[in-house]
């Protein structure tokens, strides 16, 4: 009965932001996200950037120990500084991936669904062809012909997401355009940059939240790929991709080089996941009970 | 359906003109001179212009990519900028090795994605359910590199059970192919699942209930096939996505397939080895989502009689 | 001169299979103050005939006119005052209204979009007016779709109707979806409006037991095409038209009766898709003879008033 | 004995926003060849009734509290999985009301009713079931040689069609229809009716038929019961409900909401407000917030059934007289 109490006079947007918190994963996982950000964000603070880009090789390869939590690498830099300063380009070049592929990918993808007709199937064709080859294999030949700097690994995963933000959105907003209430809008002369902005978008916009949660995971992972693979950032620049990569020849002599920083990014690429997975059940209450 | 093959094999032509053109422009557009990069440092300015006459540099990007695709129409990719082998000899001797590692996990992620994700539908809201799901976002949370380097360092170099790099047998396969799916397996087993679970609340399962059927027989005869179809759907992706997957496969454990070509082609920009790898997979990719909707129309009857009336 | 008027009205849709003629050749004229019951069963045009009306969809032939001005411009676009003086109340009480607003918010939003207010407090005002006179208590203001039942949902719907003051409504199939007690309120709350408000409905249903009461004349359809057109009175007197026949005696009447006569109609309703000239009933008409199919079957005045289209009364 | 008897049956759906109280105690009997239509409207329980019967509740959230439910003397709520599965089908048949998505989309439509012969009688000959399908589809008046189509290829009422001949196919004892022609328009509503009092008269099954329009109870049943807020208000023969002498108040306000094609009048008389709310239920008789009798006993005490004869009402307004 409390609970009935609770539910009354709330927007969709407090109802799901109600069931959203009764999934606990998700929920510690929105705190520890915020918390392994600030640690990023803040980093200047505490930690001075020289530490993870000094090469020191008197140093290399301590162990884990109070000064080094995460020990140090084969050029004696901290790898702890090394994670937490590549985190910066990981994380804050992922979340600008998303915003942009969703903002284009919304663009897009309202007026194709909205609108229909040749728009949407001139759209849709452009959209066809960059699905043509795997995401990766794009990627990478928009980073070599733009040249491997954040900012360009950023366009080259941008111009790889937007087919598919769009393709989510444009069927949402087709379902949609036909919903009676649109209508209604329709009825009373609503324009139609009115009726995609406060009728459709507002209700289209769930699923596509979902899948930017979740894709920011796997913007993070596929950043790193490419530092990885010699692709990414240009060194010294930490980077976990490439951070990884400068170690794993001495990974099975020094296992902590691999553990370590492998466990930052699965921890934060994670709670990324289950709060991505929380809002899709927050979004679609079908799927519990 | 034949016509329905071949209009898809038609669509197929126009995609792959607009993503090479892109390609194409983008590379030309790359600041930096080819010829510079592929000469050195210390060439003179009459070599670099003989070079840049022999490549046909000097002709218009448009007509020059008019004349490759010429070129390609006939069955010829060219020749690397670098080594000057064929590219289409190097094809043939990679080829197989990525195929078969990306073949490989599309398999490893379908049979694992589909008993997972089916035990986690059925037996909803259970720990069991809870564990798969975990797992499943744990996995996808993993970069697939560094899974790789661990499953190297730990089944190969410490335990010995399996060869840590290159080709040759099925054992070699092993690790690379779970690296591969280790990506597209969590994908798979959350698709199956929430497919399922949106079956089973399916009025037509309620109907079988009433039927008297057993929960297996409502399962397995009712709710698998119809829960099948937008998971089907998906396996072109997941098979883009595991190809994709194959240049951090092919780098970790140092298989000579063709992602690495293209990771060396890409670093010294060398155009014609990088347009070839394109052309190649986007026909592959295309060939597969041929393939996979013609599993759909056998799965849904509504698809194939769509196709021959 | 009639309020609403349709010339030779037509929508024709292009599928795949083929010319859909949704709307075929509809002639129709609404009086001020009065109510055109439209009825049929589904597929038979009587949605897309209300929506052709209101300018939702453009028509294929023939025009639509308000007061005797067309609503559309040379150029195809449709009029301002259409706006503020035809509206629609939908069947769907869960869908016709956006779950992102409030109550408050949708019966405000035509009235934001017309810029018929001037500052929030004479909105608050008008909404609060608006809700009292469908009957739906203040306290609801501020709650949100989902957490009313259906009932009360077309009581906002009609209150959004009502913003703009409209002369003219229609009412796509407004109660269907609702539970008989419901209906009933709100089949009174609209004919009261009417009374307060001098307003004219089209009133679509597939139902002829519903527009009963509420009717002055009654369009009946089938397959796109008009067969019966006559004021209510005369309808409930005599069916003329086999299918109205048919129509009426399907209803099954909460009442005791020794036979069971009613007349079962067989086969079942097709798309008229490139439709044959002829009789679209004809199929199904136990009277249907050769004279059905050959030729044309007009809409005929039979009586004064009446309109009738078959073969048996040519 | 009765063929089935549902005693004081409880029957509560947990969700996330809180406990609905769907049926609340629910007292129901059907005698072997009865046919009875169960009459309410959206949310009295007419479906949750239907479900629990054949144990088809949905799973974790649908919950029955309390109260018994006897088939053919066996206590259904007793029965382990196989017995229920043995009587789903074979005793008990279901015909849904959405037609639409009923039937599985992926088999042929012979095929789903050849299941129901391979479940219940492995003992028959293929060629003894294939012949018991052509018979079923040819006696609901689709031809034989459709049934290798698929579901999308049939509309609406030849589907309802199709769940029927699935549902009679085993000859059930009893046949339990939820709102079988809802979702079809009138003339298709017609055939229907027509066609499932022809097969009632020659299966001699019981059948149970819910539904929101009186109407259509009339037309095929021989006794009803009225539901509101999952309990059984009023029950009789159709000539005691219909005679409308003697009515539950809510009953009365039903048939009085339904427009007469015989008056003229100009308004209808609509049973005022709204039902309760089935998460948050009133105390005494839960329709006496919308009735025009209602007393202050009738809001905090709940009536019992006062019976006359066949004809049973929940209502004060009635108590004393069950002796005249």
């Amino acid at each position: 009965m409390k609970k009935k109490e609770k539910a009354k006079s709330q927007s969709q947007l407090g109802l799901i932001l109600f069931r959203f918190k009764k999934n606990k994963l998700a929920y510690i996982s929105v705190y520890v996200l915020i918390l392994i950000a600030l640690a990023i964000l803040l980093a200047p603070l505490y930690m001075d950037y020289d530490k993870a880009i000094k090469q020191n090789i008197s140093e290399r390869f301590i162990s884990p120990c109070w000064e080094h939590p995460f020990g140090t690498d084969l050029y004696g830099r901290d790898l702890l500084a090394r994670v937490i300063y590549g985190g910066r380009i990981s994380l804050f070049a992922g979340l600008a991936v998303i915003l942009f592929s969703f903002i284009f990918g919304v663009i897009i993808g309202s007026i194709s669904g909205y609108f229909g007709g040749w728009v949407d199937q001139i759209l849709m064709r452009f959209i066809d062809i960059f699905m043509a080859v795997p995401t990766i294999f794009l990627a990478m030949a928009i980073v070599t012909a733009l040249g491997a700097t954040p900012v360009n690994l950023v366009i080259a995963f941008v111009i790889c997401n937007i087919p598919s933000y769009s393709r989510i959105v444009r069927s949402s907003i087709m379902t949609l355009r036909n919903m009676e209430y649109v209508e209604a809008a329709k009825c009373c002369g609503t324009s139609n940059l009115r009726i995609i902005l406060k009728h459709i978008i507002p209700n289209g916009i769930g699923p596509v939240i979902v899948t930017a949660t979740i894709s920011l995971g796997t913007a993070i992972l596929s950043i790193s790929s490419l530092g990885f693979l010699g692709l990414g950032i240009a060194p010294p620049t930490p980077e976990w991709g490439t951070l990884l990569a400068d170690n794993r020849y001495y990974i099975r002599y020094y296992p902590y080089l691999g553990i370590l920083p492998g466990v930052a990014i699965i921890l934060t690429v994670m709670c990324v996941n289950f709060i991505g997975d929380g809002l899709r059940d927050a979004l679609d209450p079908k799927m519990k009970k | 359906m034949l016509k329905y093959i071949a209009k898809r094999i038609l669509l197929i032509i126009p995609v792959i003109i607009g993503i090479t053109l892109f390609i194409y422009l983008l590379l030309d557009f790359a600041p930096g001179d080819p010829v510079a990069l592929l000469l050195g440092a210390d060439a003179t300015q009459e070599q670099m212009d003989a070079l840049r006459h022999e490549l046909g540099l000097d002709q218009n990007v448009f007509i020059r990519y008019l004349n490759y695709m010429k070129q390609v129409l006939q069955g010829d990719l060219g020749a690397s900028w670098f080594n000057s082998r064929p590219i289409m000899d190097e094809f043939l001797e990679r080829f197989p090795n990525t195929l078969a590692l990306a073949f490989s996990a599309l398999f490893i992620t379908i049979v694992f994605g589909l008993s997972f994700g089916t035990l986690a539908a059925v037996n909803q809201n259970t720990p069991l359910d809870g564990i798969t799901l975990i797992f499943a976002l744990l996995f996808a949370s993993m970069p697939s590199f560094w899974f790789g380097l661990m499953l190297q360092i730990l089944f190969a170099l410490k335990l010995q059970w399996f060869p840590a790099m290159g080709v040759g047998t099925i054992k070699h396969m092993v690790l690379p192919a779970i690296t591969l799916s280790l990506g597209t397996i969590a994908n798979q087993v959350r698709m199956t699942r929430s497919s399922i679970l949106d079956v089973i609340d399916m009025n037509y399962v309620r109907t079988a209930r009433s039927k008297g059927a057993s929960e297996f027989h409502v399962v397995y005869h009712h709710v698998i096939r119809n829960a099948l179809m937008p998971v089907v759907t998906n396996w072109g992706l997941t098979f883009a996505t595991a190809f994709g997957g194959t240049i951090i496969s092919e780098t970790v454990f140092s298989i000579p397939g063709i992602s690495s070509y293209l990771i060396n082609a890409v670093k010294v920009r060398d155009v014609p080895v990088v347009m070839g790898t394109v052309i190649i997979v986007a026909i592959i990719v295309a060939l597969i989502n041929l393939v996979i909707d013609l599993i759909y129309a056998v799965i849904d009857p509504r698809v194939k009689l769509g196709y021959t009336s | 001169m009639a309020l609403i008027e349709t010339n030779h009205l037509k929508k024709y849709f292009k599928t795949k299979s083929g010319l859909l003629h949704a709307v075929d050749d509809v002639t129709l004229k609404i009086e001020k103050n009065e109510t055109l019951g439209v009825v049929g069963e589904s597929g038979c045009g009587k949605s897309t005939l209300g929506r052709v009306i209101l300018g939702l969809l453009p028509a294929t032939e023939g025009d639509v006119t308000y007061d005797g001005e067309s609503i559309w411009t040379e150029k195809g676009k449709k009029k301002d005052f259409v706006y503020n003086e035809m509206q629609m109340i939908f069947q769907d009480p869960f869908s016709c209204l956006n779950p992102r607003l409030s109550i408050h918010d949708l019966i405000a939003e035509p009235m934001i979009v017309r810029k018929m207010v001037k500052d929030k407090k004479e909105m608050k005002q008008r909404v609060l007016e608006l809700m009292d006179l469908v009957g739906l208590s203040e306290r609801y203001v501020n709650a949100y779709p989902h957490e009313l039942d259906g009932g009360r949902r077309q009581r906002v719907g009609i209150a959004r109707a009502l913003a703009l003051n409209p002369k003219f409504i229609v009412c796509d199939e407004p109660v269907s979806a609702l539970d008989v007690s419901i209906q009933a309120q709100i089949l009174n709350l609209i004919m009261d409006l009417q009374d307060k408000k001098g307003l004219s409905y089209m009133f679509i249903t597939h139902n002829l037991c519903v527009v009963k009461h509420i009717s002055t004349n009654i369009m009946v359809m089938y397959m796109g095409q008009v067969v019966e057109y006559t004021s209510k009175e005369a309808l409930f007197e005599k069916q003329l038209h086999p299918y109205s026949e048919a129509l009426l005696s399907a209803i099954p009447l909460p009442e005791l009766r020794k036979s069971r006569d009613r007349i079962v109609l067989k086969g079942e309703v097709s798309n008229p898709i490139n439709p044959k000239p002829g009789c679209r009933f004809a199929p199904r008409c136990k009277y249907a003879t050769e004279k059905c199919t050959s030729q044309e079957i007009p809409l005929i005045e039979v009586e004064k008033g009446r309109k009738v289209a078959c073969a048996l009364y040519m | 004995m009765a063929l089935l008897e549902v005693k004081d049956l409880y029957v509560n759906y947990n969700t996330d926003e809180g406990v609905v109280h769907a049926l609340n105690g629910l007292n129901f009997s059907i005698e072997k060849g009865e046919c009875i239509g169960l009459v309410g409207e959206t949310g009295a329980g007419k479906t949750t009734l239907a479900l629990s019967i054949t144990q088809l509740l949905p799973k974790h959230v649908g919950e029955i509290v309390q109260g018994s439910i006897v088939y053919d003397g066996n206590d259904v709520l007793a029965m382990n999985k196989r017995e229920i599965q043995a009587m789903r089908g074979e005793k008990v048949s279901m015909i849904f009301q959405d037609p639409m998505d009923s039937l599985n989309p992926t088999k042929t439509v012979g095929h789903q009713l050849l299941e129901v012969l391979n479940l219940h009688f492995k003992e028959l000959s293929r060629k003894e079931k294939q012949e018991k399908v052509d018979q079923m589809f040819r006696l609901v008046g689709i031809p034989a040689e459709r049934q290798n189509e698929y579901p999308f290829q049939f509309s609406g009422g030849m589907k309802q069609r199709i769940g029927i001949a699935m549902a009679l196919i085993s000859r059930p004892e009893l046949l339990i229809a939820d709102e079988p022609t809802t979702a079809l328009d009138v003339t298709i509503q017609a055939q229907i009716l027509d066609l499932m009092r022809r097969l009632r008269d020659e299966f001699h099954s019981s059948m149970i038929l819910i539904t929101h329009d009186l109407g259509i109870v009339v037309d095929v049943c021989t006794k009803v019961a009225v539901i509101y807020c999952g309990q059984v208000i009023e029950f009789g023969t159709i000539e005691d409900v219909y005679a409308r002498r003697n009515n539950h108040p809510y009953t009365e306000g039903l048939f009085k909401c339904i427009p007469d094609l015989k008056s003229d009048a100009k308004r209808l008389t609509p049973i005022k407000g709204y039902m309760a709310d089935p998460a948050n239920l009133p105390k005494g008789c839960k329709f006496s917030n919308r009735c025009d009798y209602k007393s202050t006993r009738c809001e905090c005490e709940e009536p019992e059934f006062y019976e006359t004869g066949t004809h049973g009402i929940k209502c004060f307004r009635f108590e004393g007289q069950q002796e005249k």
